[in-house]
């Protein structure tokens, strides 16, 4: 991000690291490890920065590695800090992942959270609309985006007279 | 009521508008059974297949997304020929781009209609014959889109 | 900064029971307007008490679709997202993928992309403004948006040789160049389309009738603007200068001048008039596009040099790109990327993770409609039941693009 | 006298030729087809295309609306179970009949009125301002959420527009010094638009709205509420539902050229002593136009809100009905026509 951070950039990454947080820098987006524990107060350092809403929570489904990690884009409108993005990478376990929910500090994660859990089947407490969103209501499977639902596959040969 | 009475020059403009156009229609809509749009240069209708060019590598129907190109294996051949099933086709034109003997090429024709569904499967044999648009063979009249300051899309013989 | 407090907000947005004394009545799911949705409005006589927006009729499961393909195959499947403003999508994709691959486009490439997505824009906003005319039943509107968008869908032809589903950005670059005669006829339809603009505010959004539905209705405060997330022009109509094009860096933005239009008012006209003024916008930056066009290749160096030297001649001769051979399985290395663009409808966010394989290992996409259902919660409460159609017009909502 | 000479004359007698021919009945009919079919063509020419074709392709297919109309008729009739059966049925009859009762107070020649009293102005009024009760009885029938709002949206809309339909209409009657719709046209020299031009406004606007026609298409807000307490109707009721809201603006339309344009003042003598019956041909041709105008608004103007309508129909139009009661009794004192 040409060289020298903004001064913004440096507070956020000096009081997120007291917090032990993992930092590192890709290409103008700011990667954060986080524990579920200290997501709030991660969250809450970010508001106070003008990171006043999540772009996406998108959770990825590591069935090798048994866990979900759920990834959190923290995004803000102001001009200087439009270019970057922050991402909070959380994960648990694949069994009955929980996770709190960021609804009071984010009001758009109500319907991100709904589409993550219907997909992932990650349960956010303190969420108070977790209901179907995508899926038809009498959806009895599994959620549809973890690995081992699988999609019907197709050959390209086909044999004719 | 007083906007009310600020309003109404703007009410007269807005009829005198529709007037406008009353009175000099703009029509934009083509009648098609009679007049056939010609589509231009490099338009992405129906697959055309020239099989003495392909040389049987696949490649077409490894790239077709929609999973409507495959390899047709006849008894006993080791290597099929493309066909391509129109129920699924998306004419993206990824085939064509893909295929580096040019046995595929992309024609003009984009309104045919078929009556059974099954119809809508072409074997090579049948992706081999130049496809051909009912409206034309019905004697419709070709008509060129041309772009026009007043009118925004003119339809002129093509 | 919790300028507004949280309960305030999430008051609102909470789905309300509601005694006896409300009536609830279904809009949808064969809503009259673009596309399936299901509204449950909850009326206090003709006071809306609550909406839920109930979506996801048209969900095609696109993110699980997408990890079971190989990548090119993604960006005619994701193109479908908003088939009215299809490039505007793929571009997106096209530059995550191209940051996964690094592969980097030429900038003529860059060009091309840019002038697609603002005719495509142009499109997109002119369909917008058709269903907002015939959400209050002015079907003259809703006539003209949809035969003007014609011209725009005609330009795109002649560029793409596909009306809608172009597919015309691939990792690399583009797939085809601009045909002759392109500039006159751009020239001819911007002045058509400007005389054509004035028209549709008179008898449109400065007809007195359409401005009493639309003044005052629906307003969205700036500071709720951004707390929801809320993108595109129903978020510049209520004061925030944001706009993706200056976010991120895709396509030739960065060469060029305009000015997002922006407005305080935050209500339904606002909303309208930021849509017509990014088309004026859009007309300019395709002039600027076309006069600074470099010439050059179309296709990036990386995947020219696979082609055999025959097929490269008439790549670079006939301008219609040819695909090497390994398109059909291209491997994606390990890593993950992100993307944005502005569409016409706003901000669309991409999240790919690939694990080395041919296909995504997870490909996420977050549609401009799907951060806007929130409105349908948020403004409709308070308003009376005939507001709803106009506030519904006024969020150009797309339901395929919000279900995915 | 024999069999058919009575009865030649008894179809010839204004009491039965005006209400069943040539204002009236069969007219209707007619005016209804043309009129539909110009306002689909006229919003067509304006909205970039081309309107109804295929039927009678060379005359433009005028004859859309008869292909409409006989695909109704075969259209099975479906009463819902939980429809409530009987005023589900009668109340499209009743409409109907409604809307076709002010043809018997409508003149159509000097002299030539079914029903010649003083009082057919008042009349005539009284029964139009019927026909929303009517609809509210098929919107309650219909026993559908979107038809009760569509009922409850025409109740509201008749409070709106009757007192300024009835004040303007009662003012003229005071400047003409009659009630009788046929002296109406005798005492005006000028024609009443110049007269009292307010009075004309109010009128017009306010039947505009209580045809339902744009921008005052309220009840039948196809974007909200499907189509009002039309919702649950199929086969020829429907089409007599749609019917309805033409019906009545013929009527009006009728009245308006009575009231405000003078009637048949420019009589055709010679069609006069033929037969009176026909020589009303000003009166339709002027009522004609007067509904390609208001079907034109169509293509121009969008919905108004409910509350917004209401506003409109007492704040605006009910006191620019009583500004034109107060001009027509100076105009009357002054010049005590």
């Amino acid at each position: 991000m040409n060289g020298e951070k903004p001064s913004w950039l440096i507070e956020i990454v000096s009081k997120l690291s007291e917090l032990g947080i993992r930092l590192d820098e890709a290409k103008n987006v700011l990667k954060m490890e986080v524990a579920p524990e200290s997501l709030r107060e991660a969250a809450k350092i970010l508001i106070q920065y003008g990171y006043d809403h999540l772009a996406s929570i998108s959770g990825v489904d590591w069935s090798t590695k048994g866990t979900i990690e759920v990834i959190y884009f923290a995004e803000s409108y102001e001009p200087e800090k439009r270019g970057t993005l922050i991402e909070l990478k959380t994960a648990t376990s694949r069994e009955n992942p929980k996770l709190p929910s960021l609804v009071d500090l984010w009001p758009n994660a109500l319907l991100l959270e709904r589409e993550t859990w219907e997909m992932f089947g990650v349960v956010f407490e303190g969420n108070p609309d977790l209901r179907r969103l995508l899926l038809p209501p009498d959806w009895s499977g599994p959620p549809p985006l973890r690995k081992d639902y699988r999609v019907v596959e197709e050959g390209i040969y086909v044999e004719y007279e | 009521m007083s906007n009310s009475v600020k309003n109404f020059p703007r009410h007269i403009e807005a009829i005198w508008t529709g007037l406008k156009y009353l009175v000099k229609p703009n029509r934009m809509t083509v009648y098609y059974p009679e007049y056939f749009v010609e589509p231009p240069e490099g338009y992405r209708g129906l697959i055309r297949y020239y099989p003495d060019k392909c040389i049987q590598c696949g490649l077409c129907a490894m790239v077709c997304p929609a999973g409507a190109m495959k390899m047709y294996v006849k008894k006993g051949e080791k290597k099929g020929r493309p066909g391509v099933n129109y129920q699924r086709c998306i004419f993206c034109g990824f085939c064509v781009d893909i295929c580096p003997q040019d046995a595929l090429e992309m024609t003009k024709i984009h309104d045919v209609a078929f009556e059974k569904f099954e119809d809508l499967v072409f074997p090579p044999e049948k992706m081999a014959l130049e496809p051909v648009s009912p409206a034309l063979k019905m004697g419709a009249k070709k008509v060129k889109p041309v772009f026009d300051e007043e009118r925004g899309l003119r339809h002129e013989s093509a | 900064m919790l300028s507004m407090s949280s309960e305030f907000v999430s008051s609102r947005l909470l789905f309300k029971e509601g005694d006896e004394s409300t009536y609830e009545l279904f809009i949808g799911p064969q809503h009259p307007a673009s596309g399936h949705m299901r509204f449950i409005v909850r009326l206090k006589g003709d006071i809306i008490v609550s909406v839920d927006p109930d979506i996801g009729y048209v969900h095609r499961t696109m993110e699980k679709l997408a990890e079971g393909r190989e990548a090119i195959k993604a960006i005619p499947l994701l193109e479908r997202l908003t088939i009215i403003d299809s490039h505007n999508v793929t571009v997106a994709l096209v530059t995550a993928l191209e940051r996964l691959l690094d592969a980097e486009p030429p900038p003529r490439a860059l060009y091309l992309r840019t002038l697609l997505s603002e005719i495509n824009r142009i499109a997109s906003h002119l369909y917008g403004m058709g269903i907002a005319g015939i959400m209050l039943n002015h079907s003259t509107m809703f006539m003209w948006a949809f035969g003007d968008r014609e011209v725009w869908i005609q330009l795109a032809e002649e560029l793409t040789g596909a009306r809608l589903t172009h597919t015309y950005s691939i990792p690399g670059g583009v797939r085809r160049d601009l045909p002759q005669g392109f500039k006159e006829k751009f020239e001819k339809a911007a002045r058509y389309m400007e005389k054509r603009l004035q028209d549709y505010m008179k008898i449109f959004l400065l007809n007195p009738q359409i401005a009493s539905r639309y003044e005052g209705v629906g307003i969205l405060k700036k500071s709720e603007a951004r707390r929801l997330s809320i993108v595109g022009p129903n978020l510049r109509a209520s004061g925030v200068k944001y706009d993706a094009r200056l976010a991120d860096d895709y396509g030739a933005y960065k060469e060029l001048e305009f000015e997002v239009p922006v407005r305080e008012e935050g209500d339904c006209m606002a909303r309208m008039l930021v849509r017509v003024e990014e088309i004026k916008q859009s007309l300019s930056i395709i002039r600027q596009v076309l006069e600074k066009m470099p010439s050059g290749p179309i296709f990036a160096e990386k995947y020219l040099k696979l082609l055999p030297p025959k097929t490269r001649e008439q790549v670079l001769k006939t301008g219609h790109v040819k695909l090497p051979g390994i398109f059909a399985s291209l491997k994606l290395p390990a890593g993950e990327a992100v993307a944005r663009a502005e569409m016409g409808h706003g901000e669309i966010f991409y999240h790919i993770v690939s694990d080395g394989s041919t296909k995504p290992y997870r490909l996420r996409v977050v549609t401009p409609s799907f951060r806007n259902v929130v409105l349908f919660r948020y403004l409709p409460p308070g308003h009376r039941f005939m507001d709803f159609p106009a506030i519904y017009g006024s969020l150009d909502y797309f339901p395929p693009e919000a279900d995915r | 006298m024999d069999i058919v000479g009575f009865i030649v004359k008894l179809f010839l007698s204004p009491q039965v030729f005006a209400p069943i021919v040539f204002p009236g009945l069969l007219t209707a009919l007619v005016v209804l087809l043309i009129i539909i079919w110009a306002e689909r063509k006229i919003a067509a020419r304006i909205q970039m295309r081309v309107g109804p074709l295929y039927v009678t392709r060379h005359l433009g297919g005028v004859l859309q609306m008869l292909a409409d109309g006989t695909r109704y008729m075969f259209q099975e009739f479906i009463v819902p179970e939980t429809a409530d059966r009987i005023p589900f049925i009668v109340a499209p009859i009743l409409a109907l009949t409604l809307a076709i009762l002010p043809f018997a107070f409508i003149p159509s020649a000097p002299g030539f009125s079914p029903i010649s009293s003083p009082l057919t102005l008042p009349a005539v009024l009284a029964v139009i301002s019927a026909i929303p009760i009517s609809v509210l009885l098929m919107g309650w029938a219909s026993n559908n959420k979107f038809s009760i709002q569509g009922a409850v949206r025409e109740a509201f809309m008749s409070l709106g527009y009757e007192v300024p339909l009835f004040i303007s209409a009662i003012s003229m009657s005071i400047l003409y010094g009659t009630m009788s719709l046929e002296e109406m046209v005798t005492k005006q020299f000028i024609p009443g638009l110049i007269l009292n031009p307010i009075a004309a406004f109010t009128f017009l606007v306010s039947m505009i709205m209580s045809a339902g026609k744009l921008p005052f298409d309220i009840v039948e807000g196809e974007q909200e509420i499907v189509a009002g307490p039309y919702v649950e109707y199929t086969g020829i009721i429907f089409g007599i539902g749609m019917g309805l809201a033409y019906l009545k603006l013929y009527a009006l339309s009728l009245i308006y050229t009575i009231i405000f344009l003078s009637g048949w003042e420019p009589l055709p003598k010679l069609l006069y002593d033929i037969y009176p019956g026909i020589a009303g041909i000003f009166l339709f041709v002027k009522a004609f136009l007067l509904m390609l105008f208001i079907v034109f608004l169509r293509s121009v103007y969008g919905r108004y809100r409910l509350d917004q309508a209401l506003k409109i129909g007492w704040r605006v139009y009910f006191v620019l009905s009583i500004v034109s009661l107060i001009l027509s009794l100076g105009l009357r004192v002054i010049l005590n026509v």
